[in-house]
């Protein structure tokens, strides 16, 4: 995908418009935060009239949502999950937990920086964002992606090294599997 | 000397050659088997053409040796499938014990088969039949452990039509004087009205029990998947439809001529009917491939005899061009069978998957035998269902529509579950080492699913010989272009083909093919079965993932009714019933003379009793 | 010229049936949304996410069958709607509905659904393989109904072809839905099960199968399945109104007539909890063959 | 019931002379403190001669002062209705235990536990080495010595700007004049 400038102007720009109001998220509940996502998407705050909609698997998805703490466990599988995505995809951490390690800071089997891990593209803060600041949070992204900013998976590509040399950190002995765009 | 004769010497001569040479080494006996297969029916193709006769005496009776035109398209499916299967056969059949048999058998029923088609009187026609039941007995016993259990009920069954039969020709000889089937059936519509009954239901049992029909076919699925695939093909494709040709006979040359003739047609029917939904319902419920495809040819033969049964000329016509399709779809699918069998030594779902990219040849082979059993366009499978459905409207068969509708829906459910079993699914490191299947036994798998497409296309090749057959029943009525009676070629147009459903399928598929892959070509690679998503868990090497256990677990509890009792039961009570009884008679006659006193005393005071009531003394 | 004009009016059903059935897909989902009080996303919010998926890479496959499974379905697709005559007298493209045969259509109609099959068993994901087994488990199940009230129809009007049932219905000036009533509830019952609404939506169901024999397609894959469902939807809702509700003279009259009808699974879908498999079949094999039985019969009767 | 542990404590005493039993009047139950080697055969015996047969715990206890791990079997009879708490004790420094996964299958989850959350090795024990924790380095982590906050420090990445995030209710006092309830004060730091 091309995120040239100077390039395909108009081409891009009809495409970045199809990808903003297209949102499909997966998924997959992490922690605590899972339990926010139900209010976002039914009656009350109705995020598909922004054109979020969930994905049943991660060969459908755009979005990931990382639902709040990541225990080191459930980091390898994230990072599975994400691979498997197709291009092209965007994060969002969500939670304090997923910014600095909120109340589980000094948790000796939680992550407490996702983006050294994985590349986000954008955070909701909150301990535990309310269904407003997720919305929040998802018009967040598709400004970004209107602008053509939400390039986190181009910086994965390009520094696959030094995500993979933070990821082994965590777990030395886990065979990678190949990734696939 | 006559050409037919030297058919028939020929082939008893390679038998028994191939048999002989079977232990010396080299490929002397391959080559000796392949020659006494091909030799004859090359000979069939260019020296004997449909009207050609041979007429000889011996012991009293006269012989009457003639192809007639229906029985040319027979041979033409038995010699087809048997030179493919032969030469399957050859490859197949390697390292295995006791080859000289095996060969030995093979030609045996070829020729046999061939016998049936050329007589024209009924002491040659038993002969042959006798030699085929024996010949395919031996089949079906031949390799594998417990198979006598199966082979004596393939031997009791077959016994039980080949009495039946036998007692249908002595009634014709003691009321006709004569063996021949043409005087047969040119004085049948002069018996009593007793044996108008008895006789063609006496040759419909013998006839049924070949060809698999309901009551009668709880030996096929046993003998289908005890023999060894490359006879199979044979024994499903081409020696079934023996009983059929024999029911085409009795049904055009006999009921037609019957006053009540309207009620055997319906029961006919209503049995194949049967047989249909009953063999794909059991089909569903296997996990061994041969015992699904075993029960699938049940089914096929069930729509078969809906097809002779209704007797009209359409319907006939359906299942003439049905049982070519079957022969050349089912003899593709047990030689696929066969071929996985040889490279992976089972034959069961549940143990092999994902050969699709291991062995491409098979899995297209069966996927076109699939397609064309299914009945979907273009292929095969489907001129046939249409002219079976519209001949079944056209004579008012209404719920048997529905019911061979069914059949033929819940038929997609065992084709998905054999090409998923085989081909798809989870790639195991188990069959990593699995190949190919050795060229010889590719090219024919090939050829007939190949063949199987060419009718699809142009059924004109085989509706033509069907015609002839059709017209020697005395289905004369409509001259010249049988395809006319159905809506599927009127359609079109004259020719006899489905060119532009083919077309437009062929150009969007096409199409597509080229947008999905032009489009990402380059980008696009492949990817392993184990990479798939699984909530981000990688599965390990030795996890099978695969889906094939109870696979179509919630269908069969919806049609659990239907399927509590297996007709087997019946049978098995039956025999239970047969043998209480003979307890009891021997307890009757206990070898004591005292007790035959007692009896003959009885016997005497209740004479003396009954007397006068009985007789008036 | 002849065969120009030809293709041209094919590659025109397509885009109709394509334009037609994704408007109906958003108008679903708008209409689901005001259900269940929500405001919904706009109409055309199916023609983004097509456009996205269609957009996003596509970097992997699983080997042949995989990348033909769509094609498969796209072909079923196009062909049915080859077949269905989508105006009366030849108002649109007679791409080949002069040829237009129930039984041809009835096959070509699973051709599909057994290739997506194929391709989804190929990915070697067991929730494919398991959405496949309950998907053709269902099929079995309705089209025993369909094909009853298809063939009461065929005895009580004497022929085969979609073109003679819009004639019937001409000649005689009233919709068959109210000349052959058994039948046309027999098929609508079996059109439940054909649009797999709830309650017969466990062959995807997301969260429970992670969407079952789609659930490795993305991107262009999922793209093609999308566009050749709108266009069986399209087609198949059109053979439902030129059989019972005696075709449609333009093209607002046929929008209306389909919608409408479109409405009676999605509607009743919306209010129903989801059938195991089981039941679902067991479902189609009670009140809808009753009435294909009684269809029968009316029609052997009169 | 008294009776009935009486009987209890007699049983076990005859067959295990150094079993100090403590009685608990007012419970139903009944607590033995023994040596780690006979644990196999005082639950064995308790197993099949005296009906004990339902494991319903094992619980472990950090002695960091005593340089000891305390591990507790909690026992059940259905029949008597008594708790029976064998107690043992075994040394921090290379701890090693009996392995009782051949009498209650149950005990082997338990024992996976403690291996890898305690680093207690039990002799025989068949089971993966891996068992909630993946990919582990550091020292036993529930062991009370192991200093989560030092370990998360070093091992995973912190986004500066948490230094200063001190105890912030000497803040809240000072702004709204509030003293600290008791309860709060001995989570302060």
């Amino acid at each position: 995908m091309s995120y040239d400038k100077d390039s395909h102007k108009i081409f891009d720009f009809i495409q970045n418009w199809a990808r903003k109001h297209s949102i499909w998220v997966l998924a997959y509940g992490t922690g605590c935060g899972a339990i926010e996502i139900p209010p976002t998407m039914t009656s009350r705050y109705d995020a598909e009239r922004l054109g979020v909609r969930g994905a049943a698997t991660p060969r459908q998805a755009d979005v990931l949502l990382i639902t709040g703490y990541l225990t080191t466990k459930t980091l390898k599988r994230v990072i599975r999950v994400y691979e498997q995505m197709q291009d092209p995809k965007y994060v969002i951490g969500f939670g304090s937990c997923t910014i600095n390690g909120g109340m589980y800071y000094d948790s000796y089997n939680t992550i407490k920086v996702l983006d050294k891990y994985l590349p986000v593209d954008v955070y909701i803060n909150g301990c535990m964002p309310r269904p407003e600041a997720v919305l929040a949070g998802f018009a967040k992204l598709q400004q970004l992606i209107a602008e053509g900013k939400a390039n986190g998976a181009q910086k994965y590509k390009e520094n696959l090294e030094w995500y993979r040399e933070n990821q082994k950190r965590i777990s030395p002995h886990w065979v990678m599997p190949e990734y696939n765009w | 000397m006559n050409t037919i004769i030297l058919i028939f010497i020929i082939f008893l001569a390679g038998a028994i050659l191939t048999f002989l040479a079977s232990n010396i080494k080299g490929l002397l006996k391959e080559v000796l088997f392949l020659a006494s297969v091909i030799v004859p029916v090359v000979m069939f193709f260019t020296g004997v053409k449909a009207g050609d006769s041979f007429n000889f005496h011996l012991a009293g009776f006269a012989f009457q040796w003639e192809i007639t035109p229906l029985g040319y398209l027979f041979a033409l499916i038995v010699t087809g499938l048997g030179v493919m299967a032969a030469i399957y056969a050859v490859s197949a059949m390697q390292k295995t014990k006791n080859l000289g048999l095996f060969y030995f058998n093979f030609i045996l029923s070829i020729m046999s088969m061939l016998g049936i088609l050329f007589s024209r009187d009924l002491v040659s026609f038993f002969i042959f039949w006798e030699i085929m039941t024996w010949s395919s007995y031996l089949m079906v016993v031949y390799q594998g452990k417990d198979v006598q259990k199966v082979g004596i009920k393939y031997f009791i069954f077959s016994a039980i039509g080949a009495y039946a039969m036998l007692m249908a020709i002595v009634m014709v000889y003691s009321l006709t004087g004569s063996m021949m089937i043409d005087k047969m059936i040119q004085s049948y519509a002069g018996f009593a009205f007793n044996m108008q009954i008895i006789i063609p239901i006496l040759f419909l049992i013998g006839f049924g029990v070949k060809s698999a029909m309901m009551p009668l076919h709880v030996w096929a699925p046993g003998a289908y998947s005890h023999s060894p695939m490359a006879f199979t093909s044979l024994f499903s494709g081409a020696l079934s439809k023996m009983g059929i040709y024999g029911m085409v006979i009795v049904m055009a040359g006999m009921i037609a001529y019957f006053p009540e003739g309207h009620w055997f047609r319906i029961v006919i029917a209503w049995l194949g009917g049967i047989t249909a939904v009953g063999g794909t319902l059991w089909a569903i419920a296997q996990d061994d491939a041969k015992k699904l495809l075993a029960y699938s040819s049940v089914a096929q033969l069930g729509y078969i005899i809906v097809g002779v049964g209704i007797g009209t000329p359409l319907a006939m016509l359906a299942a003439l061009f049905m049982a070519v399709m079957h022969a050349l779809f089912k003899g593709t699918l047990f030689m696929a069978v066969g071929a996985i069998e040889k490279q992976t030594g089972t034959s069961n779902f549940t143990e092999v998957t994902g050969l699709i990219r291991k062995m491409p040849l098979t899995f297209l082979a069966s996927l076109m035998g699939i397609i064309a059993l299914a009945g979907i366009p273009p292929l095969g499978g489907f001129v046939g269902k249409w002219m079976l459905y519209e001949s079944l409207i056209g004579s008012d068969h209404y719920l048997l529509v529905i019911v061979i509708f069914f059949s033929s829906t819940a038929a997609f459910l065992y084709c998905y579950k054999f090409l998923f079993g085989f081909f798809l699914g989870q790639e195991e490191k188990e069959w990593e080492h699995v190949k190919e299947a050795p060229v010889l036994m590719v090219i024919p798998m090939i050829i007939l699913a190949g063949g199987t497409f060419l009718l699809g296309t142009f059924p004109g090749l085989v509706i033509k010989p069907i015609s002839a057959g059709l017209e020697q029943l005395g289905y004369a009525a409509t001259q010249g272009k049988y395809w006319e009676m159905s809506m599927l070629f009127n359609e079109w147009g004259d020719q006899v083909v489905l060119e532009p459903i083919l077309y437009a399928i062929i150009a969007v598929f096409a199409f597509f093919l080229v947008f999905l892959l032009i489009k990402n070509h380059k980008n696009t690679r492949y990817v392993s079965t184990k990479d798939i998503s699984t909530s981000g868990e990688v599965p390990k090497e030795h996890e099978n993932l695969t889906f094939i256990q109870n696979f179509f677990q919630p269908f069969l509890r919806a049609v659990e009714p239907l399927m509590k009792r297996q007709i087997d039961f019946y049978y098995n009570g039956f025999g239970k019933g047969i043998e209480a009884l003979f307890d009891f008679t021997r307890r009757i006659y206990t070898g004591n003379g005292q007790t035959y006193a007692l009896y003959a005393i009885i016997f005497v005071v209740i004479f003396l009793l009954l007397k006068t009531t009985l007789f008036g003394i | 010229m002849e065969l120009f004009l030809n293709i041209l009016g094919a590659i025109a059903t397509v885009i109709l049936a394509f334009i037609v059935g994704m408007s109906y897909g958003g108008i679903v989902r708008k209409i689901t949304a005001r259900v269940q009080n929500r405001k919904g996303p706009p109409w055309y919010q199916n023609f983004i996410d097509a456009y996205k998926l269609y957009s996003k890479t596509t970097a992997i496959h699983h080997g042949w069958m995989h990348r033909m499974g769509p094609a498969f379905l796209m072909v079923s697709s196009v062909v049915t709607l080859m077949f269905v005559p989508v105006l009366n007298n030849g108002g649109w493209f007679e791409n080949m509905n002069f040829q237009g045969d129930l039984i041809f259509l009835l096959y070509i109609m699973v051709f599909g659904s057994l290739g997506m099959a194929l391709g989804a068993g190929q990915t070697g994901n067991p929730n494919s393989a398991i959405g496949v087994t309950r998907g053709l488990s269902q099929m079995v199940g309705f089209e025993i109904p369909w094909v009853m009230a298809l063939v009461a129809m065929m005895i009580q009007y004497k022929t085969t072809s979609i073109t003679g049932f819009i004639e019937v219905q001409q000649e005689s000036g009233t919709w068959l839905m109210f000349s052959s009533p058994f039948a046309f509830i027999a098929a609508v019952l079996a059109m439940l099960g054909m649009f797999r609404y709830s309650p017969f939506d466990i062959v995807g169901a997301p969260s429970e199968l992670a969407s079952g024999p789609v659930s490795e397609n993305g991107g262009k894959y999922l793209f093609t399945m999308m566009s050749s469902g709108s266009i069986f939807t399209f087609a198949k809702l059109t053979l439902y109104v030129d059989l019972f509700m005696g075709g449609a003279n333009n093209l607002l009259v046929l929008l209306i007539k389909t919608f409408a009808l479109y409405m009676v699974p999605v509607l009743y879908g919306l209010v129903s909890p989801r059938y195991r498999t089981e039941q679902a079949v067991r479902y189609f094999w009670g009140w809808p063959l009753f009435f294909g039985l009684l269809a029968i019969i009316y029609a052997v009767i009169f | 019931m008294q009776k009935l542990k009486a009987n209890l404590i007699e049983h076990i005493n005859s067959g295990f002379r150094d079993a100090v039993a403590k009685d608990y009047p007012n419970e139903n139950r009944l607590d033995f403190y023994v040596n780690k080697q006979c644990i196999p055969s005082i639950l064995t015996y308790a197993k099949d001669r005296l009906g004990y047969i339902h494991l319903s715990h094992i619980a472990i206890v950090d002695w960091l002062e005593e340089g000891e791990f305390e591990l507790i079997y909690i026992i059940w009879s259905p029949e008597e209705k008594i708790k029976m708490f064998v107690r043992t004790r075994v040394e921090r420094e290379n701890p090693v235990m009996p392995n009782i996964d051949m009498i209650w299958r149950q005990a082997n989850t338990y024992e996976r536990e403690f291996r890898e959350m305690y680093g207690i090795q039990f002799q025989g024990l068949e089971a993966p080495e891996e068992f909630i924790l993946e990919d582990w380095q550091g020292p036993p982590p529930m062991r009370r010595d192991f200093d989560t906050e030092e370990y998360a420090n070093e091992t995973f990445f912190h986004r500066p700007g948490r230094e200063d995030a001190g105890d912030v209710r000497e803040e809240i006092i000072k702004r709204s004049r509030e003293e600290i309830p008791d309860f709060a004060k001995k989570y302060s730091r």
